[in-house]
């Protein structure tokens, strides 16, 4: 009952950010949606016993890419202002769209059940904790998939670098091997200076 | 009791909303790539589903992964968002029609 | 003998290839050594082949050389056939071969392309001789093909004059209009028999006459006709028989030694050699040979008529070569071929003659080759004049000469078998040949008369330096003067009536106008008498008589008649608008047609509407489709939802 | 190893020196690539003596599996079509190589790799007796062609590219849908297992037009012959030799190795047409060869002309067996098609490669720009003039023994079509002399003309060695047609029996 209840308030809560995310105006709020959003579907994960990645959503979505998106909105200078034009005009439209394919998903999954047992998965006895569960998998049958992601991830970032790099003209640096590499004729001069008699 | 077509509703919901959010949205590039993070994490949401009621870890490794993708995803979204900011002075998604026929 | 024959035909060609080849390594000396000592060895081989035949009395050599391949049972070979036939003509080129290779020394004497020249006639005494020799279709096309390289060559020597370069081409094309022919009747024999031998063509010869070809439904065209008539299109491009003569006048443009050699004494008799060769053929085909005859006698005539209006020396001597070749025709036509033979040999050494003798005129002249230039030139060079009498006595078929005796012998079978009325034609070849006598006597003085006698025209330069020309060019007009006057008494009766030519020709009796006029052959001496009794040689005389009518006594009349008979004049002085009709009809209009093929066809329909046709479609199409990208966004995203809807929606409606 | 494996060296060797030329770089590619060449060439005249004569039968078969999961197996092989083909691909390579030392400057290594490596697809196309692997190496074939003309052509090069690439494309497209309908069909992509395979009529018919669209863009055949002329003008020296010389007798093989043998009801069905089209080749584009002003046109036209013999030679058994009840010069036809496809590879190689010289240093095509080259080149007029009588089917040259076979057996067929054949005796004559005319002979048509210098040893040893090929097999093809006989009695017999 308590788990029913938890469901609706999440659900709700979730369908809520949601509608924020794209109805708010400033980009600033969307984020803190999105934010909001997250944490509602980690609480949700948790009640289907997915505690891994409930914790993973918040650390990586929550704590990096969410700080990320908030610091290039607020890096950007956006005019708030202009950002909502002509969203009234096409918002009927776009309710109308949504309505039909969620009435059409609520149809699929409401009135043609999936038989579960049909699917053939195996039903693994779960062990106590997930985590140590889902690192046995990972470790083991997913491991090569699991190193593609980590070089996917080191491609991202050399990515990220290389496009937002910049070099800019006449930026003052300091080139150490040409400060070591210098020698005194470069820097001192000795003028011979005629002797001036004592007044 | 909640079962998995709650769940299966609730993602299509979200991503529905996302949708829409794609479609409603001119002018701003960046709620784009928010709705984007939204239909993934919608698509996750099914998959932890049917991982739970089928009893099958492969369906959270497969979140684990997309979740990866989808941090890679942002994250070269964004620069390039910088790096299209730094040229155009704006994310006006109305001015982005280099494609067209 | 088979080795004797291979150094024969490989002596010339290892001439032609060092002199070709290596020409400027050897030098002009080297050149016309070598090429002279391949002809000679090449002449004195055929001499000693054709004195075992007559006198040890070799058999007839017929043996396959190599083969050339052999493909679905067909045997593709290379061999020679040695019977008296292609003894004779074996001696008959390589002599006159041979007396030109000399004439050459002191004709060419101070042309660059010396030893190129050397070259190219051993090539085509080679060519000429793998011609004769051959015992099967493959190699008598080869050499067919080869002779007519060789004249391509020769008639284009001086290859910076326009008018010689487009002769060269006109001549190979003309004779590749008579090859399409002779390849086709080729195929029908290979058709028929399944072989390229002669013998076995010949053997199968009644089974091809009980054939048909049905061209189109409802006609039927007995399959020896076929093939003889068109064996016989191939003889008329090589023989320059009407319409495809137009060559042989143009030909001229080529060094004179050649168009005796080539153009007078071998090449063109190539096609007679091939007829009668054919003979077993022909015999079963009246109407092959009607059609011949009557070609033969349209040529024979017609181009006599235009040997009276040409002005260039050479010209004159070209058209009373196509007559001739005319007369030989004839001769084939009412299945008189050993008379034919007989002719061509005879005029081998004739008119080889006269056109070294014209040659000879035209090195005194400096190259000056219009006869109303000339005259008077008997004192000056008199060997040569008196050549070239001998040899025109011979042409105009004087009693006692060579001409006489084979003409006179054409006219009578023509005669009798106008008599005998087996072949259709037979009438008008008679009326042909008989006023070609006075045309051929005509004209042929005239030639005499306008360069030799009368006033001297040339003018005071020329005039200084006329002297007889030098002893390589005179040697050559003696040595071809003696069989002139002799061949014809010495041979006549062996050749026609004492069965020389045996198998090599078959004539069916019905048809064998020759043993008509056997029974009337008591010698040569006769032959004069009865010759005298018959009007052919008072014609030939009134011809001569109006010759020097025309040239000598009264020199302003033939202006005047030409003034008179104008149409006429124009008719001939345009050569029947043959040449107007070829160029203007034929060749412009299958230019025309190239062009509305290239243009229309291709251009317009196949790459204009069907491939860059197609292309533009489509480009057409995305034209109207790009409107579509936008390059938005939402768009995208909008038209995504609605393709996402639609599908879900099909889905649940199926299921 | 080399006995049994000489197929694949053959193809693989090429391949590989290219890559190594390529990546040789400039200064070695001159003698890198002759050598690869060079060692093909040798390696191939192994492949001629050791060939044993008198069978049907492939030889030097290698096989091993190539895709499993499609039946498909890395499957070569020699029978007589495709091995005179095969040595004629060594041989030209070597002499486009040689010929391009001293005429290409730009992207030298690149240039031979090129050509390296599509000589090695190419012997992979005459040797592949496996159906994918046959459309692997046919479509790679279009690659370095497509680069060569791209990047070596001339002034309209993209438009030729195109078209040539397209043309193409578009035939092989339907080949591959008909060769995976004869997969589903056999359940092996064995050319052995498709000969065998019964076919309904119409199955045949669907499956003879694809292979047609293929191999009738190759050829090329009237009306899909528009390529060739423009690819020709455009592409560099080596590019024209080896397109006119090798990749037009692909389609010429595909109709023997494919066409003829697998649909032979079809074929007998549409064989009218096909005459039709040979014939119409023949005469149209004789006509048309006539009037071109661009030397290379003009050959290319005249290869189009030429090839109409080999397409006539190939459809020709069938009327023979309607007109005289036996198959008797059936073969007669088809021989006469591939000594056709040899020797038009010789001579129009050889022609192209005249016409490389003179562009070399006049730098046009253009026929009115020339006259009186004679005057200035002697020797390179020579080869010319032999080239182009060779071109006009003299005898004792190798143009002559294969036009003369396949009129020889189209008269079994129908004197009709004899006639016609026998026009290109005087269109073939009209179009070349006409070219040697205006080109070569006559006085110096201009001050270009005056500064020409005769051809070089390199050049000579190129014209050279094709003058000695040219007159060799024009003198004695027997072992040319020896080589082929029982392959082709055996291909007459698969075609004239009925597969319904």
């Amino acid at each position: 009952m308590l788990i029913n209840i938890l469901f609706y308030v999440y659900a709700a809560t979730l369908v809520g950010a949601a509608l924020g995310v794209v109805l708010a105006r400033n980009s600033v709020h969307s984020a803190m949606f999105l934010v909001l959003a997250f944490f509602t579907s980690s609480g949700l994960w948790l009640l289907l016993g997915a505690e891994f990645l409930a914790i993973v959503l918040v650390l990586v979505y929550v704590g990096a890419v969410m700080v990320l998106f908030l610091f290039v909105v607020m890096m950007l200078d956006i005019n708030i202002a202009q950002m909502k034009e002509g969203f009234t005009r096409y918002a009927p439209l776009g309710a109308l769209i949504a309505l039909v394919v969620i009435a059409e998903i609520a149809y699929a999954v409401w009135y043609r059940p999936v038989d579960l047992n049909l699917l053939g998965a195996a039903r693994v006895v779960e062990d106590p904790s997930n985590t140590h569960s889902l690192g046995t998998v990972l470790y083991t049958v997913y491991v090569y998939p699991f190193q593609l992601a980590a070089v996917l991830l080191l491609l991202a970032i050399v990515a990220a670098i290389t496009l937002t790099m910049r070099q800019r003209p006449n930026l003052k640096k300091q080139d150490i091997s040409a400060q070591v590499a210098v020698r005194k004729a470069d820097r001192l001069q000795i003028v011979q200076v005629a002797s001036e008699k004592r007044p | 009791m909640i079962g998995l077509p709650h769940y299966l509703l609730l993602a299509g919901i979200v991503f529905s909303i996302a949708v829409a959010g794609i479609f409603l949205n001119r002018k701003n590039v960046i709620v784009l790539l928010m709705c984007i993070e939204l239909m993934l994490l919608a698509v996750n949401f099914n998959f932890v589903a049917f991982s739970h009621f089928l009893g099958d870890l492969s369906g959270q490794v497969f979140v684990f992964f997309i979740l990866t993708v989808a941090a890679a995803e942002a994250a070269i979204g964004l620069a390039i968002l910088v790096v299209l900011f730094r040229e155009r002075r704006s994310i006006d998604v109305e001015e982005l029609d280099t494609m067209r026929g | 003998m088979q080795s004797l024959l291979l150094i024969i035909v490989l002596a010339p060609l290892a001439a032609a290839i060092l002199a070709g080849l290596f020409g400027r390594t050897i030098g002009r000396a080297g050149a016309h050594s070598v090429t002279i000592a391949g002809v000679a060895t090449s002449c004195a081989c055929s001499a000693l082949v054709l004195y075992r035949m007559l006198a040890e009395g070799a058999p007839t050599f017929n043996d396959t050389l190599y083969t050339w391949l052999v493909t679905d049972g067909i045997r593709f070979e290379i061999g020679f056939l040695v019977d008296h036939l292609t003894a004779l003509m074996m001696v008959v080129v390589t002599f006159v071969s041979l007396m030109v290779h000399v004439y050459t020394i002191g004709y060419m004497h101070e042309d660059d392309g010396y030893q190129r020249f050397f070259s190219y006639i051993s090539l085509f005494t080679f060519a000429m001789l793998m011609l004769v020799m051959s015992n099967n279709y493959l190699q008598l096309f080869f050499g067919w093909e080869a002779v007519g390289l060789v004249s391509y060559l020769l008639i284009g020597f001086w290859y910076t004059r326009p008018t010689a370069i487009f002769a060269n081409m006109k001549a190979f094309l003309v004779n590749r209009v008579g090859d399409f022919g002779f390849v086709l009747g080729i195929a029908a024999i290979v058709y028929y028999t399944g072989s390229l031998r002669y013998a076995d063509a010949f053997a199968a010869a009644p089974a091809i006459a009980t054939h048909a070809i049905v061209p189109w439904a409802g006609a039927s065209w007995n399959a020896m006709t076929v093939v003889c008539i068109c064996l016989f299109i191939g003889a008329m491009g090589k023989s320059a028989q009407v319409p495809l003569h137009v060559w042989l006048p143009d030909s001229m443009e080529g060094p004179t030694p050649i168009s005796a050699l080539i153009h007078a004494a071998t090449m063109v008799t190539a096609g007679i050699f091939m007829v009668a060769r054919m003979s077993p053929l022909f015999e079963l085909s009246p109407t092959a040979r009607s059609f011949v005859l009557v070609i033969g006698a349209t040529t024979a005539l017609f181009m006599g008529f235009l040997g009276i209006i040409q002005n260039d020396i050479k010209r004159v001597v070209a058209y009373s070569t196509l007559s001739q070749l005319g007369y030989m025709t004839v001769a084939l036509g009412v299945s008189a071929y050993s008379v034919a033979i007989f002719h061509l040999m005879t005029h081998a050494f004739f008119k080889a003659l006269l056109f070294l003798a014209a040659g000879s005129v035209i090195i005194g002249m400096h190259h000056e080759q219009d006869m109303r230039k000339m005259g008077g030139l008997r004192k000056y060079m008199p060997i040569t004049y008196l050549t070239s009498m001998i040899g025109s006595l011979a042409l105009i078929g004087f009693p006692g000469f060579a001409g006489f005796y084979s003409k006179d012998s054409i006219i009578e079978a023509v005669h009798a078998a106008l008599e005998g009325g087996q072949v259709p034609g037979a009438g008008y070849a008679y009326f042909c040949v008989v006023v070609g006598v006075f045309v051929t006597a005509f004209y042929s003085f005239r030639m005499v008369f306008m360069t030799f006698h009368g006033e001297e025209r040339m003018d005071h330069h020329t005039k200084e330096h006329l002297h007889e020309s030098p002893l390589v060019v005179t040697l050559p007009l003696v040595a071809l003067a003696i069989p002139s006057v002799l061949i014809g008494a010495l041979t006549m009766g062996p050749v026609l009536f004492g069965g020389y030519f045996g198998t090599a020709i078959q004539v069916l009796p019905a048809n064998d106008v020759v043993a008509k006029l056997g029974a009337e052959w008591h010698g040569p001496l006769e032959f004069i008498v009865d010759g005298l009794k018959s009007p052919t040689v008072w014609i030939a005389l009134a011809g001569v008589a109006t010759a020097w009518y025309l040239y000598l006594a009264n020199p302003a009349l033939p202006a005047r008649l030409g003034e008179t008979f104008a149409p006429l004049y124009r008719l001939l002085d345009q050569k029947y608008y043959f040449d107007w009709f070829n160029e203007r009809v034929l060749a412009a209009g299958s230019r025309w047609l190239g062009t509305g093929f290239w243009k229309v066809g291709d251009q317009f329909l196949i790459d204009g509407a069907l491939v860059n046709g197609s292309a533009r479609t489509v480009g057409l199409f995305g034209a109207l489709v790009r409107h579509l990208q936008t390059g938005l966004l939402y768009h995208y995203a909008f038209a995504m939802i609605i393709g996402l809807s639609a599908l879900l929606a099909y889905i649940l409606y199926r299921a | 190893m080399l006995q049994t494996h000489l197929l694949s060296v053959l193809v693989w060797l090429p391949i590989v020196g290219g890559i190594a030329v390529m990546l040789a770089g400039e200064r070695a590619a001159k003698g890198l690539s002759l050598g690869v060449a060079l060692l093909t060439f040798a390696l191939s005249i192994p492949l001629w003596t050791g060939f044993e004569l008198g069978t049907a039968s492939f030889q030097f078969v290698e096989r091993v599996a190539w895709i499993p999961s499609l039946h498909s197996d890395y499957y070569l092989g020699v029978d007589g079509i495709s091995l005179p083909l095969i040595v004629l691909t060594t041989f030209t390579t070597v002499l486009v190589i040689v010929a391009g030392f001293g005429s290409v400057t730009k992207r030298l290594a690149q240039y031979f790799a090129a050509f390296l490596i599509l000589e090695g697809v190419m012997i992979g196309v005459f040797a592949a007796l496996d159906g994918l692997l046959y459309y692997a190496f046919w479509e790679a074939m279009l690659i370095p062609m497509f680069i060569i003309i791209g990047v070596w052509g001339g002034q309209r090069r993209v438009y030729a590219t195109m078209k040539f690439f397209l043309y193409t494309f578009f035939g092989s497209i339907f080949m591959l849908i008909a060769l995976i309908y004869l997969y589903l069909k056999a359940g092996t992509y064995d050319l052995g297992a498709f000969y065998a395979q019964r076919l309904t009529f119409h199955e045949q018919v669907w499956i003879f037009l694809a292979f047609f669209a293929a191999f009738a863009v190759k050829v090329p055949m009237f009306p899909v012959h528009t390529w060739l002329p423009d690819a020709h003008v455009e592409a560099p020296t080596g590019g024209s030799v080896i397109l006119a010389a090798i990749m037009l007798k692909m389609g010429g093989y595909g109709f023997l190795r494919f066409s003829l043998p697998i649909a032979p009801d079809a074929a007998h069905y549409l064989s009218w047409t096909m005459i039709g089209l040979s014939l119409v080749a023949v005469v149209y584009i004789g006509l048309v060869a006539l009037v071109q002003q661009d030397m290379k046109k003009l050959i290319a036209y005249s290869s189009i002309a030429h090839m109409g013999f080999v397409t006539l030679g190939c459809f020709l058994a069938w009327d023979i067996v309607a007109a005289t009840g036996s198959l008797h010069g059936a073969v007669l036809g088809l021989s006469g098609a591939m000594v056709q496809m040899i020797s038009h590879g010789l001579i129009s190689g050889a022609l192209f490669l005249c016409v490389g010289v003179l562009y070399d240093r006049m730098h046009t095509r253009d026929i009115a720009a020339y006259g009186g080259v004679v005057n200035r080149m002697p020797t390179f007029a020579a080869f010319l003039v032999l080239f182009a009588m060779a071109n006009a089917g003299l005898p004792a040259t190798s143009g002559f023994v294969g036009e003369f076979m396949v009129i020889i057996a189209s008269f079994h067929a129908n004197p009709w079509y004899a006639l016609l054949a026998a026009v290109t005796l005087v269109t073939g004559a009209a179009y070349t002399l006409w070219l040697v005319k205006r080109v070569v002979f006559g006085a110096v048509g201009n001050d270009e003309v005056a500064k020409l210098e005769d051809i070089g040893g390199r050049e000579f040893l190129v014209l050279g060695v094709l003058a000695v090929a040219v007159i060799a097999v024009g003198v004695y093809p027997k072992p040319l047609t020896d080589v082929m006989e029982p392959t082709l009695q055996h291909l007459a017999e698969l075609l004239s029996a009925s597969k319904l």
